[in-house]
């Protein structure tokens, strides 16, 4: 794990001149418990529309299963989420897709029965005809569209730099393509919210550095981003705003420096480290 | 009307035993594996065919029955190394069609020994009805059910008391942590396919005097053992005893008091209707994807 | 897009000319029986497959629903004196409804439980069939009268070789249309990563519900028909062994492969009447196919054979 | 063997569906083709079994003496395992694939009444093996029957019940063709004959446990005798049951049960059990003067000594029906299906394992009720009532 006082952290200049957007996702008093162990407890936080807010903590300080919790896969044992200003705790994640959120997963989650063009299309999928009888007999207008779709997805794929992979099938491609895939197909569902879960993580520096880039085109282009990440070189370049959990509760939140100085996430980070 | 009652209530008993036991060898495999062994009624049946047959040819029951014992444990090894093995990281689909495979061919194999037509095994210790208060219990009733009381004990034991028992214990908890400490995972899952042979090739010899032996015995018996086991909630040994003899006892009311022609679809309604309501059993633990 | 495309109707193609000039090779009425017989298992198999291969849930109880749509035919058609088309398209709703309505909640179990439940449905509906003998003829069967519509009466093996041969053709070019669509990709989805799927917006009970429903369909359908052809009709074609006959079509053709599913469906029609002088070993035959395509080649015979010729990859 | 599948799988993966080219080139004389679908394995294994092996027999027997009027018997047996739509679909491929000249066989009803359409669409002879008077009544142009019906079966029961002064019956019937078909003739029987049926249950073929409906029977003041309407494994699952529940009731059967093997599976519960069935079963008691008693004395011998086991009605049932077949092939002078149904059904004074049979337009199985005869089982072996 990289150390959090790393001097040439230099924080993003940019971001802090920025202005900060309205409310696009709040949570409050949020909890969750596994067979009486608290993961998530009594947790509150707001991210601003247009920011890259990263959420970082030691392992299992409860980042994943906030991330579940916010999307929908856990339902919350108490306390609720709001989406835009309405009240998404617990709704199913398809839902919560057709309401403009998408997510990567930490432990890779592709279809590997199909080709990597094939997966991003799967993104597109709020976007298409998905009715049967217009699929069996292959109505015109949904050929048509499927082709849009087509293209659409192979564009995504080269801005993530996955050009070279568009026919591959899913299961023959490396472990960093299949990282920005994922990025890929959640984009192409046209996402307001990204979560991003460890994006980096198994990468070589390198492919950091673009997934790195990857990022903050696509928050350039008005999505707010969501991420988790133990690469903190990356946090500490790219995000507008940290939240800090220890034993699933806020231990800091605010500017990469902040929370960088904060004794506390030092404590955390210290007492954690091996 | 009490006695008719009785009646139905000692045949559901004889029966339920037997689904206990089968039941029960399938949350062995279950825990050990996460396989669910199609095959689980082929090990009744082979139990019931040997102890038949080879009594029929002048070899002493007991050592008939412990000959079909080894036989079903054997073939339960091989079925475990040569087929459950060797797709080992297959999906559930892929797993129950393999063992659905190995209990036809098992089947095929049983046929091919011992012929398709019915075998007769004489009943333990006569065939003179026992009377209670206006029901007749036939002896052999007391052998399956007692048979199965004793072996269902004596697994339970063996989980409590013995090392393998508290390593093929510790594998289901948690596979990965039992290999940590030195379990040899493989061999507890050659085990498990063993100790559910042996379970069940003894419940095919003790009811086989009730039901005669056929090579086609162990389908129903199996399916309604699976049934046991999901009843009980999957891989919850007690909770699949306890499945078995629930769906044994509803199955001889219903056939009593409903239609002997739908007895079949007894063990099906129930479990179709506990799995719409309370999908993980009557005693299953709530399990929660990890991604 | 345009070699998909390609592709895709290419296969169509053949299996069109294979249909066509297969009659010539057929010495008499027993071998247009045994193909017309495999037809009907493809059609059935290639909606199953939707649901296996594709999205990746489990049936052992397909006959149940071949076994309804028969008997709607018998009973409606026969002993009511429907026009067999109106038998067909009843007993086709009356399936696809109890499909709706069992897979509604039986869909949100996983693995073993689907399994058994619909392994449980399958059963109930062959004892059904098997005890209500007023209406079914129980254990004997019923005769069915042959299929009529718009006066002419479908009758004989010459006739069914081709009625069977075209809708084949068309079942297939149905679920080639389908997997290569929004749908079908949601469904494949579905097997790929549920969660996945979901947090891209596939509404994945949904889809599971569907594509159950439209495999209970086809072999709805295909049953209807098959109690016309045969003239007889038994519970033993919906029981438990039919549906794991049909699921050994699927997975021993090729899982996600609808012409895997076809040729799965062609062979293993075939093996039974190839080995009634080896009756004996028949099960053995079966049992082992089932076992060995798992353990040796788990993608099934269609894709096995396509991946060791590259150039045609995806067939 | 061996060579044989192999040629066999070639010839299905080279042309998909040809499997032609592995029956024997014709010899010089035309063999005379029979066809059968016998139910081997299966609940009825114990009907069918014997039926097979005697079919094999005889057909080699034949050719070894030079065969009929010169021609071999080429002999082509299916199993439909008890299954009514394999019977179908065999019957399809002998008349289809085998150009068989005469079918024997249809070992049980069901398999009978599903073949019943396809011999008679295709207008090929058919003898068939199995008991319900279904098959014959009303009269079907091209099927015959050898065994007694079971309406026979019914009124010999019922006759024998009146000899010992019971009127109440309670009956058991098998929910499948030969049951079902039996079940309607007691019926019928009963009423004519002022029995009184005071129960009316049923079982499945493949049954193993029928307490249950026992049980009712058992709990039942009225009932002074039970039937049973069965064949094959069922039947004795239910004498078992019988005695497990110390049902004390004389006991029927019906003559789908005739064979040692019911004896076997039912063991002591046997004992006592009363049923109509052919001279066969007991030959050796038959008196000399019975016509049948040299016809059925031989066969035994023959039977027991191809065979290990014991002779039952069944293994009578196919000579019978392969005897009529080649008798009436020489009669007819040749195997044109026309003719040789003609001359089936012209059979006249035949003495086979049943009893004489002398079938017309009317009568195609030909038999009386003198050649069935009331046994009971004494002490593991057929006892003649006297």
């Amino acid at each position: 794990m990289n150390m959090l006082t790393t001097p040439e952290l230099a924080p993003d200049t940019a971001a802090q001149a920025r202005r900060v957007g309205p409310p696009i996702l709040k949570v409050e008093h949020l909890s969750r418990e596994f067979g009486g162990v608290l993961a998530i407890g009594d947790l509150s936080f707001t991210i601003a529309a247009g920011d890259i807010h990263s959420i970082i903590g030691p392992n299992g300080a409860g980042k994943t299963t906030l991330f579940n919790l916010v999307t929908g896969v856990y339902k919350p044992s108490g306390g609720r989420v709001l989406f835009d200003g309405a009240d998404v705790s617990g709704m199913a994640p398809y839902k919560l897709a057709a309401r403009g959120m998408s997510r990567t997963f930490q432990n890779l989650q592709i279809f590997f029965n199909m080709t990597a063009l094939e997966n991003v299309m799967v993104g597109r999928h709020l976007h298409l005809n998905t009715r049967l009888l217009p699929a069996l007999f292959r109505f015109p207008s949904l050929v048509r569209k499927d082709r849009e779709a087509r293209d659409r997805a192979v564009q995504l794929m080269t801005d993530v730099g996955l050009a070279k992979y568009v026919d591959a099938d899913a299961a023959s491609m490396p472990y960093g393509a299949l990282k920005r895939l994922e990025i890929a197909r959640a984009l192409a569902s046209e996402p307001k919210l990204l979560l991003l879960d460890e994006p980096a993580a198994g990468l070589n520096a390198t492919e950091s550095r673009e997934i790195d880039e990857v990022i903050k085109t696509v928050a350039a282009n008005g999505v707010t981003i969501i991420l988790v990440e133990h690469d903190m070189k990356m946090v500490m370049g790219i995000s507008h705003r940290i939240t800090a959990l220890n034993h699933g509760r806020k231990l800091a939140e605010g500017t990469p420096q902040e929370v960088a100085s904060n004794p506390d996430v030092i404590a955390a980070y210290l007492g954690a480290a091996p | 009307m009490f006695a008719e009652l009785l009646q139905y209530m000692l045949s559901g008993l004889t029966i339920g035993a037997i689904y206990a036991l089968a039941g029960l060898g399938f949350s062995i495999i279950y825990n050990a594996s996460h396989v669910i062994n199609f095959a689980q009624g082929e090990f009744i049946m082979i139990g019931g065919m040997a102890s038949a047959t080879l009594t029929a040819s002048g070899v002493p029951l007991p050592l008939a029955i412990l000959i079909g014992c080894g036989g079903a444990m054997l073939v339960g090894v091989l079925v475990a190394k040569f087929a459950v093995e060797r797709a080992r990281n297959a999906s559930t689909v892929t797993l129950i069609i393999i063992t659905i495979g190995a209990s036809i061919f098992l089947r095929g194999v049983a046929e091919l020994i011992w012929g398709k037509d019915f075998k007769r095994l004489d009943a333990f210790s006569g065939e003179t009805p026992i009377q209670i208060l206006g029901a007749s219990m036939q002896p052999q009733s007391l052998w399956v059910v007692g048979c199965a009381a004793v072996l269902i004990v004596a697994i339970g034991l063996f989980f409590a008391k013995t090392l393998t028992g508290k390593a093929m214990l510790a594998t289901s908890h948690n596979r990965l942590a039992a290999q940590l400490v030195g379990i040899d995972v493989k061999r507890v899952v050659l085990a498990s396919f063993a100790l559910s042979a042996a379970l069940g090739a003894v419940g095919g010899a003790v009811v086989a005097p009730i039901t005669f032996s056929y090579t086609e015995m162990g389908i129903m018996l199996g399916l309604k053992g699976f049934t046991a086991a999901v009843l009980g909630g999957l891989g919850n040994g007690p909770g699949a005893v306890v499945g078995g003899v629930i769906v044994g006892v509803a199955e001889a009311l219903g056939a009593g008091y409903i239609s002997s022609a739908y007895k079949d679809a007894i063990a099906f309604v129930i479990i179709l209707a506990v799995l719409l309501f309370m999908p993980n059993g009557l005693f299953g633990k709530r399990g929660t994807e990890r991604v | 897009m345009n070699a998909l495309l390609h592709g895709r109707l290419t296969g169509l193609l053949v299996m069109g000319a294979v249909i066509a000039i297969l009659p010539a090779f057929l010495p008499n009425n027993f071998y247009l029986d045994i193909a017309i017989l495999a037809g009907f298992n493809a059609m059935v198999c290639v909606g199953l497959n939707l649901l296996i291969g594709y999205a990746g849930q489990i049936s052992l109880g397909h006959a149940g629903f071949f076994g309804i749509g028969a008997y709607a035919s018998g009973v409606l058609a026969g002993t009511y004196g429907w026009p067999p088309i109106l038998a067909l398209l009843a007993g086709a709703v009356f399936v696809g409804v109890l499909a709706f309505a069992v897979a509604k909640p039986i869909l949100r179990l996983k693995g073993h439980y689907l399994a058994m439940a619909t392994l449980g449905i399958g059963i109930i509906v062959s004892i059904v069939l098997r005890t209500e003998s007023g209406i079914t003829g129980g254990p004997d069967g019923m005769m069915v009268d042959p299929f009529k519509i718009f006066g002419v009466e479908l009758y004989g093996e010459k006739v069914w070789y081709w009625v069977v041969g075209a809708l084949l053709v068309g079942v297939v070019w149905l679920s080639l249309n389908l997997i290569d669509s929004p749908m079908g990709r949601a469904l494949r989805a579905v097997h790929g990563s549920e969660v996945a799927a979901e947090v891209v917006g596939v509404d994945t009970a949904r889809f599971k519900v569907m594509v159950f429903v439209l495999s209970a369909v086809f072999a709805s359908v295909a049953g209807s028909l098959f109690a016309h052809y045969a003239g007889l009709i038994t519970p033993a074609k919906a029981d438990f062994f039919k549906s794991i006959e049909l699921v050994t079509m699927v997975v021993f053709g090729g899982m996600a492969s609808t012409f895997g599913a076809v040729v799965g469906a062609v062979v293993l029609t075939l093996l039974p009447q190839a080995l009634t002088v080896f009756q004996d070993y028949q099960q053995i035959v079966l049992g082992g196919i089932l076992m060995a395509t798992m353990v040796f080649m788990p993608k099934g015979l269609l894709p096995t054979l396509a991946a060791l010729l590259p150039a045609r990859r995806r067939a | 063997m061996r060579k044989r599948l192999l040629s066999t799988m070639a010839a299905v993966t080279l042309t998909g569906l040809a499997m032609t080219g592995l029956t024997g080139t014709a010899s010089a004389a035309e063999p005379i083709k029979i066809g059968a679908i016998i139910s081997a394995t299966g609940p009825a294994s114990f009907l069918g079994d014997p039926e097979k092996k005697v079919l094999e027999l005889y057909a080699d027997r034949i050719n070894k003496a030079g065969g009929v009027d010169g021609r071999p018997v080429q002999l082509t047996v299916y199993d439909d395992g008890g299954a009514a739509d394999k019977a179908a679909s065999f019957t399809k491929r002998l008349i289809e694939s085998d150009k068989v000249d005469v079918i024997v066989g249809g070992t049980t009803t069901a398999a009978t009444m599903a073949a019943v359409p396809l011999v008679e669409r295709a207008e090929v002879p058919f003898i068939s093996l199995a008991g319900a008077v279904v098959i014959v009544e009303p009269v079907k142009k091209w099927v015959f029957k050898t065994p007694h019906t079971d309406r026979m079966a019914a009124e010999k029961v019922m006759e024998d019940m009146k000899k010992r002064g019971l009127t109440k019956l309670a009956l058991i019937s098998e929910d499948s063709g030969f049951g079902k078909s039996g079940r309607e003739q007691t019926l019928a029987v009963a009423k004519e004959r002022g029995v009184e049926l005071v129960a009316d249950e049923t079982y499945g073929a493949k049954d193993t446990d029928v307490t249950a409906q026992l049980t009712k029977v058992k709990n039942n003041a009225a009932a002074q005798a039970v039937l049973v309407f069965g064949l094959g494994q069922g039947p004795a699952v239910v004498t078992k049951n019988y005695r497990q529940l110390g049902i004390s009731l004389p006991l029927y059967q019906s003559h789908g049960v005739a064979s040692k093997e019911y004896i076997r599976l039912a063991g002591g519960a046997a004992e006592g059990v009363r049923l109509p069935a052919a001279g066969l079963v007991v030959a050796a008691q038959l008196p000399e003067s019975d016509p049948q008693k040299t016809v059925v004395t031989d066969f035994t011998k023959t039977y027991e000594q191809a065979f290990t086991s014991e002779v039952s009605t069944f293994a009578g049932h196919a000579y019978d029906g392969l005897m009529i077949a080649l008798d009436a092939v020489k009669r007819a002078g040749g195997t044109d299906k026309a003719k040789l149904r003609d001359a089936i059904e012209q059979t006249k004074g035949y003495v086979g394992t049943g009893g004489t049979v002398t079938m017309s337009p009317k009568d195609h199985m030909g038999l009386t009720l003198d050649a069935f005869h009331m046994v009971e089982v004494k002490q593991g072996d057929w006892a003649l009532v006297k």
